[in-house]
């Protein structure tokens, strides 16, 4: 079991992490956030695995990887 | 359920200014957890040039000194001087380290003066709005070669990375890439080695970093990174130049 | 007492910067001044110092800085075209509150020029010297003597007011020989909590000249504004000959003065009321005693190893109320004091 | 009084030495002296000078327009700075090596085969001490015994025994002043 949590106030949807992702579970979100971005969000936590790609991908470091 | 990754305690946590997809977040991010890993927080130095990355003491969360285009080596000389034993580093791009800054980084180099430089390289000028960069490729456009880089005028690329591994004081030179996980992985493990040999008071050491400049290159970050990995990184290989072991 | 000893300008200045703590010298070889990165090559080691001759001046400059953002105090030097490269790093000094001190032992120009004294630079050190709206506190010995006082104390000032300060000397102080007395060795022991450091407690230092916000650069530059306002009300320094009495005011700092003196003393002896007023800052300069001069003197007249470039400073400082006549040989040609004699009788026949 | 003196000859001869040493004895007596040392090109050329200015009041002027005392080493620097001299000057001239008359009639001229004596007290290095000691006698500018201190002060240690040879030559020089 695990997940992440993405800092949707961080993030400048660069895309960087859902190309990283093994699992192909993360998505940018069909919203904008305050910064006029649309945020990555996690589509599937069942099948994340915590390896950390995504987190190792983002410019921002907006992901904190839990497992 | 623990946290695995810990936003880095060398990092201030305040939003960077880089473009979408730019890399310099990523190798940001990597200095700061070698320090992290280290125990040397109160310990490093860090020197700002000038360029996309010249704001960057916003982010590193340590004692930093900001100095004119292309003299961060000379800056970092000065600031090493006076403190030996701190981990004192050079944060420059292509601009800066290849162009404006070619007499401080080839003499600082000569002197093997022990401070470890990062060099970003995109080939291109990121903050003054994409001009021609002396790592530019051959044919590759830019604001100040809008027909592409001509080499009969222009001349040809610079690897000051190859030129500086030839210079005696230089102790370690090593080329990566911000592309995948591994090459970020390697990247990390070169920046923790230049910091290491420092503290061992070895000598100069080099990381160049071949990266990205999405909106430069008018490309999506992802695009860039392909880009970066066919274009740039066939006319710099990427690997270990220089590792002068002990006694050597 | 000490005893005096016979050194040459530059030398001394050199000591002088070592008597006062300094242990950080960075520069680059170039005539006139080479006995100052000499000496401290030769001395620095010997009190833990570091002595490192940069690859260019542009490069010790910006070493200088390293250093002063490290908490150390330090010095640099050189000749005319020499501070002319030195400039980026000045300014970035001056916008990052970096105490230094900077000699310039200036030589004949523009360009390449020639190697023998001159005074062809002192707009460019009043005025700041590099880009941005900033100033250095400008200090211009006569003397071996005073080349050391005043050495010696711009360490002191640097650190007071965060701010680079400048010798400007020339070519034959820099060369000539004196007995002096060398002040006492001291240690340094300014406190710079600002400074980049080690093993601190307290928040990350940052050193930098940068302000991309404007109103914020705005506040910055009016805070540089007052300080070199403090300076004006506290660092003044003049030195005045025979100007009780005087009728003809000869206006002259550093080398020329010391012609300048001369061809007063032989005024004198032809019953002409001449004196001297010497600017001993050169910025901030010393406009208060030309107002108390004004009513009593006929005329002024600025001698300077130049076209005039003083002449602007006693110009702004006498306004309309006088005339301001300027003699000056260029290149590195001293003048005589007979020559300076000669014009101050024409100018006197003029105004009878 | 001030005297200005200028010393010239060639690289070699010890010109700057008895600059140095006029210098430093004036200041033991507590005179006010500029030494200037002739710089930069100059210095890799033929000819080499330096000027000495010894005065009991202040200097103003640290350079040396009219030296009231030549000492001319060499025939060129003979040639050189003769007709510089300041009126009633005098002119110390090495006649081993300058062998024409002075073309000014009203000046002091002192000639001191410096370096046949010097060969013959054995070592033609210190020849440069006979014209010191004819200047110091001549000019008075400063004692023979503040002369001597300084040499002793600026020559190291090991050096100290070729102090009595340098008194001699100083004091043989004297005696040309007339």
């Amino acid at each position: 079991m695990a997940f992440i949590k993405i800092r949707e106030e961080r993030c400048k949807g660069c895309s960087l992490c859902v190309n990283a992702c093994p699992k192909k579970i993360i998505e940018l979100a069909p919203y904008i956030n305050k910064k006029g971005y649309n945020p990555a969000t996690l589509t599937n936590q069942e099948a994340c695995t915590g390896c950390g790609a995504c987190y190792a991908f983002c410019p921002d470091v907006c992901i904190e990887v839990y497992r | 359920m623990n946290k695995i990754n810990a936003f880095p305690q060398a990092l201030v946590d305040v939003p960077m200014h880089y473009c979408p997809g730019c890399t310099h977040g990523i190798i940001h991010r990597l200095i700061a957890e070698v320090i992290d890993e280290m125990k040397i927080l109160k310990e490093t130095i860090g020197v700002a040039s000038v360029g996309c990355s010249c704001f960057n003491y916003d982010y590193f969360n340590f004692d930093m000194v900001a100095t004119a285009h292309g003299r961060a080596p000379a800056t970092a000389t000065g600031v090493k001087r006076v403190h030996p034993d701190c981990l004192v580093f050079t944060y420059q791009g292509d601009g800066d380290l290849a162009s404006i800054g070619t007499a401080e980084i080839v003499h600082t180099a000569v002197r093997g003066e022990k401070i470890s430089v990062i060099f970003v390289n995109n080939g291109i000028y990121g903050m003054t709005g994409g001009q021609m960069a002396p790592t530019s490729l051959p044919e590759m456009k830019a604001t100040t070669a809008p027909y592409g880089r001509k080499t009969e005028s222009t001349g040809y690329p610079i690897k000051m990375t190859e030129m500086l591994a030839l210079q005696e004081g230089c102790v370690y030179a090593e080329r990566t890439k911000i592309s995948s996980v591994a090459s970020i992985a390697k990247t990390k493990k070169a920046i923790k080695k230049s910091f290491e040999l420092q503290l061992a008071k070895k000598g100069f050491s080099i990381v160049e970093i071949l990266s990205t400049c999405p909106t430069n290159w008018g490309l999506e970050p992802l695009e860039s990174i392909k880009w970066m990995e066919k274009n740039l990184e066939g006319y710099y290989p990427i690997g270990v130049i220089k590792d002068a072991k002990e006694g050597e | 007492m000490t005893e005096k000893q016979l050194m040459k300008g530059s030398e001394a200045i050199a000591e002088a910067g070592i008597r006062n703590g300094c242990r950080y010298f960075f520069g680059y070889p170039i005539t006139p001044q080479n006995e100052i990165p000499e000496y401290m090559a030769k001395y620095l080691p010997q009190v833990g110092g570091t002595f490192l001759q940069g690859e260019s001046e542009i490069a010790s400059i910006s070493m200088v800085l390293g250093a002063s953002a490290a908490g150390a105090r330090v010095m640099t030097s050189s000749s005319s075209p020499g501070i002319s490269l030195k400039q980026e790093g000045i300014s970035y000094m001056a916008g990052a509150e970096l105490p230094c001190v900077i000699v310039n032992m200036m030589r004949g120009g523009p360009g390449l020029g020639a190697i023998q004294g001159a005074q062809p630079d002192y707009w460019q050190a009043t005025r700041g010297g590099g880009h941005g709206d900033y100033r250095l506190l400008v200090l211009a010995p006569a003397t071996v003597q005073e080349a050391v006082d005043l050495t010696y104390e711009a360490f002191d000032l640097a650190d007071k007011y965060r701010n680079p300060v400048m010798i400007l000397g020339d070519g034959v102080l820099g060369q000539i020989m004196e007995p002096v007395e060398l002040p006492e060795a001291k240690e340094n022991k300014a406190e710079k909590p600002w400074a980049v450091s080690k093993n601190y407690n307290r928040d990350r230092n940052i050193i930098s000249s940068s302000y991309p916000q404007v109103e914020v650069l705005e506040q910055v530059n009016i805070r540089l504004h007052k300080r070199y306002d403090e300076i004006k009300n506290n660092e003044v320094r003049w030195d005045s000959f025979l100007l009780e009495d005087a009728e003809y005011v000869l206006v002259a700092y550093g080398t020329a003065a010391r012609l300048a003196k001369a061809a007063v003393r032989m005024a004198r002896k032809k019953g002409i009321k001449a004196g001297l007023l010497r600017p001993i800052s050169v910025w901030p300069f010393p406009q208060q005693p030309f107002t108390e001069l004004i009513s009593q003197v006929k005329f002024f007249l600025t001698v300077e190893l130049s076209t005039g470039q003083m002449i602007d400073d006693v110009r702004l400082a006498v306004g309309k109320a006088r005339q301001v006549h300027h003699f000056g040989r260029l290149g590195g040609v001293l003048p005589l004091p007979e020559e300076i004699l000669i014009k101050l009788e024409e100018l006197a026949k003029e105004v009878g | 009084m001030m005297h200005k003196l200028l010393i010239a000859g060639s690289g070699g001869q010890g010109v700057m030495l008895i600059g140095k040493v006029l210098a430093n004895a004036a200041m033991k007596e507590g005179k006010h002296v500029v030494y200037i040392p002739s710089y930069g090109s100059e210095m890799r050329g033929g000819t080499a000078n330096c000027s000495v200015i010894i005065s009991d009041e202040e200097i103003d002027a640290p350079v040396i327009d009219r030296p009231t005392c030549l000492i001319a080493m060499n025939s060129p620097s003979y040639d050189k700075f003769e007709h510089n001299v300041a009126p009633q000057g005098m002119v110390i001239i090495n006649s081993s090596l300058v062998t024409r008359d002075s073309e000014r009639q009203e000046l002091f001229v002192a000639k001191v085969p410096a370096n046949e004596m010097a060969k013959e007290m054995g070592d033609e290095r210190i020849a440069n001490m006979f014209l010191l000691g004819t200047l110091i006698a001549a000019t008075k500018c400063v004692e023979l015994k503040s002369v001597m201190d300084s040499l002793k002060e600026m020559l190291s240690v090991k050096r100290h025994n070729l102090l009595p040879a340098n008194q001699r030559a100083i004091e043989e020089g004297m005696k040309y002043a007339k």
